[in-house]
């Protein structure tokens, strides 16, 4: 089964990449039809609540096992992933060209992220993640603004540089993991076991190669340079697979690598940590503010909504690391329906620059009510999804440390600044002369996809305690590397 | 008391109604499409209605001693034990009623009022969502959810404010009022945090039994966080300029912000958490101090104003003033006493407003205004109900009962004088502005056109019965030193909010002498006023520092807004343009492309060159093996 | 034995002068004949070492392969210029000295330490070759016939290429007559 | 039989054939120079392996002359296509592929 969930896209993707050379719609149906599926599956399985293991020998001289284990963290991502997937897939429907060569990269992304969430070997994990990055690559530089070529290059180069640094980090955890304890094995849950003892420069080294490596990704502050551009030029329908889905494979990295497998050494870090996350966030917040088009903000404040996990990792705290499973869960579904208007627009010929638009309410009522509710989201509206996390975080963050949690809960305010803002200057205010007059509003097919986010959205804000306990176990599981003992440095920086 | 005149044991079971009624209405409209227009007006006046149905049920039945119901566990882990539940005392009772009644008057008025409107099935959603904000936030039992409806109500007022969008000046009133509310979210949001990491519980009832174990600083720190929330929402110096701007939206709704929900939340979030500033009250003592002097302060801006609605609005800043100088010292009963007194004349001023404007085809000027007694007489009786109310005009009017009481109060605190002075100040310039206002809208000749204006059953209802409440409501309260009259409403609240004690014997009639004449003098003054200004064309509506109030406004974009902004620009310059993209993404760019450069050099595409460097190379290696062997 | 040193010495030496002469021929065809003499040489000298299969084999692939394609190619060239040697090329002197340099390594290398016990060779005829051909190297040897293979196939595409190539060319030049 | 001697004469070989492509620099002779360097690898191949009385060194130069031959079947063949399309004979012309970049970095 588990084999099953994560090579049944990639299999079908060959399938389509050989078999609809010239016919892009049957292709788009076919991709369609394979994600719809392969989300199902993955939903029943997380209805299921159990966690599915399965383990073989792989290349035994150098410890790497075929070890999978999707528990109910995995699954609840690749859940968010296949979802974020169709509604990406949706409101691209028109706008895309070329779906015998785009439906086969989104479905090679999806089959990565799954194995990504599922890996429980590191090699194995670097496998998957690679196979989630190159598929992104072309997609952001082959859709998109004309000129998205180059900040596709920038993504790439970044993050392949990240990732080798990644590599490098994972080889060296082999190492040490082996001159300790004599055992050499790439099996998470082996080296789980027997997490790094020490604070010594070479654990040093290993953190700041993983924190690298995934903070690339994530992105966490001083390392998104490459976002705002990236998250800016490509295909809005990309970017909700690159920042609602992918993203999140970034922290979970961090989640998985770092505090269990060296808990001493993360410890140490970890007021760092939060500091980081908590002034990644501000000035995540601090620069959507600043922006003048509407791609530009959703990028700025999924950066600032991705460091608030930061800040939740790094309080390694139940509520924390509870509410960072629901932010982002939270944040994937809110950026992809922030970005999805985004497309809508694109698909209406208004690029989001704020002197082009204005006053779209007039025409497009329902569209501004959707968009309203994303932004209400993002800003982390009680009885939405993104509160859920935000508050859990932000109570357990300032629990650990009331400096940074306090910092960090500036947010609260900032985040509503920059979100009343763009929806102001894009659908509200007088309408702009530029804009064309035949603007049509929703139809059904960008409905469905726009209540696809909706509805989960308000099910998650209100009911979050059906995510806590699908989350529950695998966050319990790592809080059982209990820091609190380790945690003397964070009070003291206060 | 407690004997119930209708026993409805089933009533536990409907407390979720109250704030969920209207939510669930809120819903139906926006989910409910090609309806007719009406339909949605006629669905949220049912929605309200329901809600405060079950608030009179609760009267009805007697059951106001806790109730509590859980609805369902919203998010536990480990301590953090979140239940969507509510919870009503006598305390919220009185503020649920406020704002459900109101609400649902100001609901009805509406369905006439807005009707052929511009967006009336927005307007109706937001009205619900906001009235169910309201009332959630009333009867939430945790810290959580009482957010919760705090920030659903912030969402309202940004969209109503907004409400005729096409406006860019409008647009920006609702963005000001999201914005400036959300300081104090955010810093009621960090309170809670507080709380909980102090408590290790949301629950209100158990944080108010640990609190008095718990360290004095930190309660200090949340109290002060809470107060800093209550003066945003609330509208209280310096945090208040988002209100007059406010006025953005149609006239129903700022009565609805002002009278029955979001302005008194403020209030009822001291009022709520009492327990706790009572362990701290060097902290309360600012809250009356701020008060006071937003009181004062109010009242001086709002005799400069010639809108009609920032007349009002400065007035509303003016009497949540005097709710806050309750709060602060100790006075929480007599706060909760004030607001329902004010919600009345508020909201029936501010549906006045909004028709007087209609009238006078959306002129706000009251210069423009006059005689329009002669036009509309049950209008200008109404409206003098709430401007005498709100002037408190002694005896006759209920916050003559209220307000005076409130000052007296004061005068018991620390630098009790100060504040009690600055209070009577308050109330001679209330006295003023109400009636000048009044004057100038009513009596003389018409200064510009009137427009007819056929008022139908469903707005003469609601101004009506707010009418008398403004006048009578007063009397279930008399002043304690009267021996005569009902006195109900404080010893019934006794149980749940503590009172304060009232200056004894001489200077309890001097205060309660002071504050009826002030409002007498603030009268009389106010007329001639009106003569001159009428006559000369010039008045002290000219007066700019008035005007401007104080100039607070732009102090405020100068000192706040612009550094704000410019400090994310320069952020985003130096981190992201300077360090990030200039210093490592380019540094690193011309490194790559200088060594290409020299790489590239270095092969040329010469095969000979490749020859002799692999000749270097064999030399190396026989030249290494010759030295090893 | 006697003879044996002076043919083998004498074959060698003749190898390496017709090498060396291909640094100063002016003329293509004659670097080849040079060439041709110095393999020719080069199989005498096999010969002579005991490997008769390999000296049969150098004359039928160098000499009856290889240098007939060299031949045909020179023949074939469309110019037929000349190339002195340019010695007063100055970038020519670095990869010279380094030669020079390797070659005095070289000799160190071999003349100056190394002991190894004169032998006199015996014969090792094509049967034991094969056996080790088709029997140790049974691999080595399908990796080259594919190679082969493969060259035959690039010469194939080549070839066609030149083709191609001419028959653009052919109707041009009728135009341009 | 001196081994040194022989091994020797193959280096020489490899030196003159070495010489050759330094110093000739037309595609002929620098294809001509291969062969005498291939060549005096075959010497040393053969001369080792008769040294040690074993077939090995005689297989081997029967692989060299094999990848020898199908090595200068495809390059000379690409040599007449150089003179036919490049118009080129000398090899430090044939840079066609050179890397030329531009002051921003792009290929040219």
């Amino acid at each position: 089964m588990l084999n099953l969930v994560i090579y049944f896209p990639l299999l079908a993707a060959a399938a389509i990449w050989l078999g609809c050379r010239e016919r892009g719609t049957l292709a788009r149906s076919l991709t369609l039809a394979v994600i719809c599926l392969e989300t199902l599956i993955l939903f029943g399985l997380a209805m299921g609540g159990n966690t599915l293991s399965l383990d073989a020998e792989w290349i035994a001289d150098y410890g790497i096992h075929y070890h999978l284990q999707l528990d109910g963290l995995g699954l609840a991502l690749s859940v968010l992933s296949g979802g974020l997937a169709v509604v990406a897939m949706l409101v691209g429907w028109e706008r895309i060209d070329r779906w015998q060569a785009f439906g086969p990269l989104l479905l090679a992304t999806l089959s990565g992220m799954v194995g990504l969430f599922a890996a429980y070997d590191l090699i194995l994990f670097y496998v998957f993640w690679e196979l989630m990055l190159i598929p992104m690559y072309f997609m952001l530089a082959m859709w998109g603004d004309p000129d998205s070529r180059r900040s596709a290059t920038q993504f790439m180069l970044v993050t392949v540089t990240a990732s080798l640094l990644m590599l490098v980090a994972i080889i060296l955890l082999f190492i040490a993991h082996g001159v300790q304890t004599g055992i050499y094995t790439f099996d998470y849950g082996i080296l789980k076991q027997t997490p790094l003892i020490g604070n010594t420069l070479l654990s040093k080294l290993i953190l700041a190669g993983l924190l690298l490596g995934f903070g690339v990704k994530v992105p966490v502050f001083p390392l998104h340079f490459w976002a705002p551009l990236a998250y800016r030029k490509g295909d809005p329908s990309v970017i909700i697979m690159l920042s609602g889905a992918m993203a999140n494979a970034g922290v979970y990295g961090l989640l998985r690598f770092t505090m269990p497998l060296m808990p001493e050494v993360t410890a140490a870090f970890a007021p760092w940590g939060m500091a980081i996350g908590a002034i990644g966030t501000l000035y995540g917040a601090a620069q959507a503010i600043r922006q003048e088009d509407l791609r530009g903000v959703i990028a700025w404040s999924s950066i600032s909504h991705m460091n608030i996990a930061i800040l939740a990792l790094f309080a390694w705290q139940a509520q924390a690391l509870h509410g960072m499973a629901l932010q982002l869960l939270a944040h994937g579904l809110s950026v992809a329906g922030l970005f999805a208007i985004a497309a809508l627009l694109l698909d209406r010929k208004r690029d989001g620059v704020y002197a082009n638009v204005g006053g779209l309410y007039a025409q497009m009522p329902k569209l501004g009510m959707c968009f309203l509710f994303f932004v209400v989201a993002t800003v982390g509206m009680p009885g939405l999804a993104n509160f859920a996390g935000e508050a859990l975080i932000l109570a357990g963050a300032i629990s650990r440390s009331i400096l940074w949690g306090s910092v960090g809960a500036v947010t609260i305010l900032l985040s509503v600044i920059y979100g009343v803002k763009v929806y102001g200057k894009v659908m509200l205010g007088p309408v702009n002369p530029r804009v064309p007059t035949e603007l049509w509003d929703l139809n059904s097919r960008e409905k469905a996809a726009l209540t696809v986010l909706i509805i989960a959205i308000l099910v998650i804000g209100l009911m979050p305690q059906l995510m806590i306990e699908t989350v529950h176990l695998p966050t319990a599981e790592l809080l059982a590397v209990n820091i609190d003992s380790l945690f003397g440095g964070v009070h003291a920086i206060d | 008391m407690t004997d119930a005149l209708v026993t409805l044991p089933m009533m536990h079971h409907l407390l979720w109604l109250i704030p969920c009624a209207p939510l669930l209405g809120a819903l139906l409209i926006i989910a409910l499409d090609g309806l007719p227009t009406r339909a949605y007006g006629v669905i949220a006046n049912l929605a309200v209605l329901v809600s405060a149905l079950c608030v009179a049920l609760l009267w009805l039945s007697g059951s106001w001693d806790m109730p509590v119901q859980t609805a369902y566990e919203w998010m536990h882990i480990d301590n953090w034990l979140l239940d969507v539940g509510f919870r009503v005392d006598r305390f919220t009772l009185v503020m649920a009623s406020v704002s459900a009644w109101v609400g649902l008057l100001i609901h009805l008025f509406s369905t006439q009022y807005m009707r052929h409107d511009f967006g009336e099935r927005r307007y109706f959603a937001y009205l619900n969502l906001f009235v169910g904000g309201m009332l959630l936030f009333i009867t939430a039992d945790n810290l959580i959810l009482l957010y919760a409806g705090w920030e659903i109500m912030g969402l309202c007022s940004y969209a109503l404010v907004s409400h005729y969008y096409t406006k860019d000046e409008n647009v920006y009133a609702g963005r000001k009022a999201f914005v400036t509310t959300r300081i104090g979210d955010t810093a009621l949001a960090i309170g809670i945090f507080l709380c909980f990491m102090q408590f290790q519980s949301l629950n209100l009832e158990s944080i108010f039994q640990a609190a008095p174990q718990a360290p004095t600083g930190m309660i200090a720190a949340i109290c002060i966080l809470f107060m800093l929330g209550a003066f945003a929402k609330s509208a209280q110096f310096p945090l208040h300029v988002w209100l007059p701007d406010a006025m953005a939206g149609p006239s129903t709704v700022s009565a609805l912000i002002h009278a029955a929900t979001m302005i008194t939340a403020g209030v009822y979030l001291i009022a709520r958490t009492h327990v706790l500033f009572d362990l701290v009250p060097d902290v309360r003592w600012w809250v009356a101090l701020v008060g006071a002097f937003t009181a004062l302060y109010a009242s001086v801006s709002a005799i400069g104003q010639n809108d009609i609605k920032r007349i009002l609005a400065y007035s509303t800043i003016s009497q949540i003033g005097y709710m806050f100088a309750a709060l602060g010292v100790g006075g929480y009963s007599l706060a909760l006493f004030h607001l329902a007194v004010h919600a009345c004349f508020k909201a029936l001023m501010f549906m006045s407003s909004g028709v007087i404007i209609e009238i006078y085809h959306h002129d706000h000027d009251i210069r423009n205004m006059g005689g329009l007694h002669k036009q509309q007489k049950f209008l200008s009786f109404a409206y003098l109900a709430g401007s005498l109310a709100l002037a408190a005009l002694p005896l006759v009017t209920a916050s003559f009962y209220s307000k005076d009481a409130i000052i007296a109060a004061t005068y018991t605190a620390d630098h009790g004088a100060f504040l009690a002075g600055l209070g009577l100040l308050g109330a001679l310039l209330t006295g003023v502005y109400s009636m000048r206002m009044y004057f100038m809208v009513f009596t003389g000749k018409a200064r510009s056109e009137i427009h007819d204006y056929k008022m139908t059953w469903a707005m003469k209802l609601p101004l009506g019965i707010l009418a008398l409440g403004s006048l009578c409501l007063g009397f279930i309260q008399l002043p304690d030193s009267w021996s005569f009259g009902p006195h109900l409403l404080l010893p019934w609240l006794e149980p749940v909010l503590t009172s304060v004690a009232l200056p004894e014997g001489h200077a309890g009639e001097m205060l309660e002498l002071l504050g009826a004449a002030a409002a007498v003098i603030g009268i009389l003054i106010a007329w001639p006023l009106t003569k001159a200004e009428v006559r000369s064309g010039r008045g002290v509506g000219n007066i700019g520092f008035l005007n401007k109030a104080l100039y607070i406004d732009d102090l405020a974009k100068v000192l706040v807004i612009r550094p704000f902004l410019a400090l994310c620009a320069v952020l985003g310059s130096v981190i992201d343009g300077l360090l990030l993209n200039g210093v490592l993404v380019a540094g690193v760019r011309r490194l790559m492309l200088n060594a290409a450069e020299v790489v590239s050099r270095g092969q040329g595409a010469l095969v000979s060159r490749y020859v002799l460097l692999m000749v270097l190379g064999l030399m190396l290696i026989i030249g290494y093996l010759t030295v090893q062997l | 034995m006697m003879l044996w040193h002076f043919v083998f010495w004498l074959s060698c030496a003749v190898a390496v002068v017709c090498s060396a002469s291909l640094l100063f021929v002016r003329k293509p065809m004659h670097g080849a004949v040079y060439l041709t003499t110095a393999m020719c040489a080069l199989a005498l000298a096999f010969y002579l070492l005991g490997a008769p299969f390999i000296a049969m084999m150098q004359l039928i692939l160098y000499v009856g392969a290889i240098m007939v394609l060299f031949v045909f190619v020179i023949m074939l060239s469309p110019l037929q210029e000349t190339f002195p040697l340019q010695l007063q090329d100055r970038s020519l002197w670095p990869g010279l000295i380094l030669l020079i340099l390797m070659l005095l390594e070289l000799g160190a290398l071999l003349f100056g330490g190394l002991q190894v016990d004169p032998t006199t060779p015996q014969i090792i005829d094509s049967k034991a070759v094969g056996e080790l051909l088709f029997g140790h190297y049974k691999l080595a040897v399908e990796a080259i016939s594919t190679l082969l293979l493969a060259a035959l196939v690039g010469v194939m595409y080549f070839a066609r290429h030149l083709q191609r190539h001419q028959e653009r060319k052919l109707p041009e030049q009728q135009e341009a007559k | 039989m001196n081994l040194l001697a022989v091994l020797f004469v193959s280096f020489l070989l490899f030196a003159i054939g070495l010489a050759v492509i330094l110093v000739r620099r037309q595609l002929l002779f620098v294809l001509m120079g291969i062969e005498v360097m291939t060549n005096g690898a075959v010497l040393a191949a053969v001369a080792a392996g008769q040294y040690w009385h074993s077939a090995d060194g005689q297989v081997l130069s029967l692989f060299m002359m094999l990848v020898a031959g199908s090595e200068l079947a495809i390059t000379l063949l690409l040599a007449m296509l150089s003179y036919r399309y490049l118009k080129v004979s000398r090899i430090d012309q044939m840079n066609q592929l050179q890397d030329k970049l531009d002051k921003e970095g792009q290929l040219l």
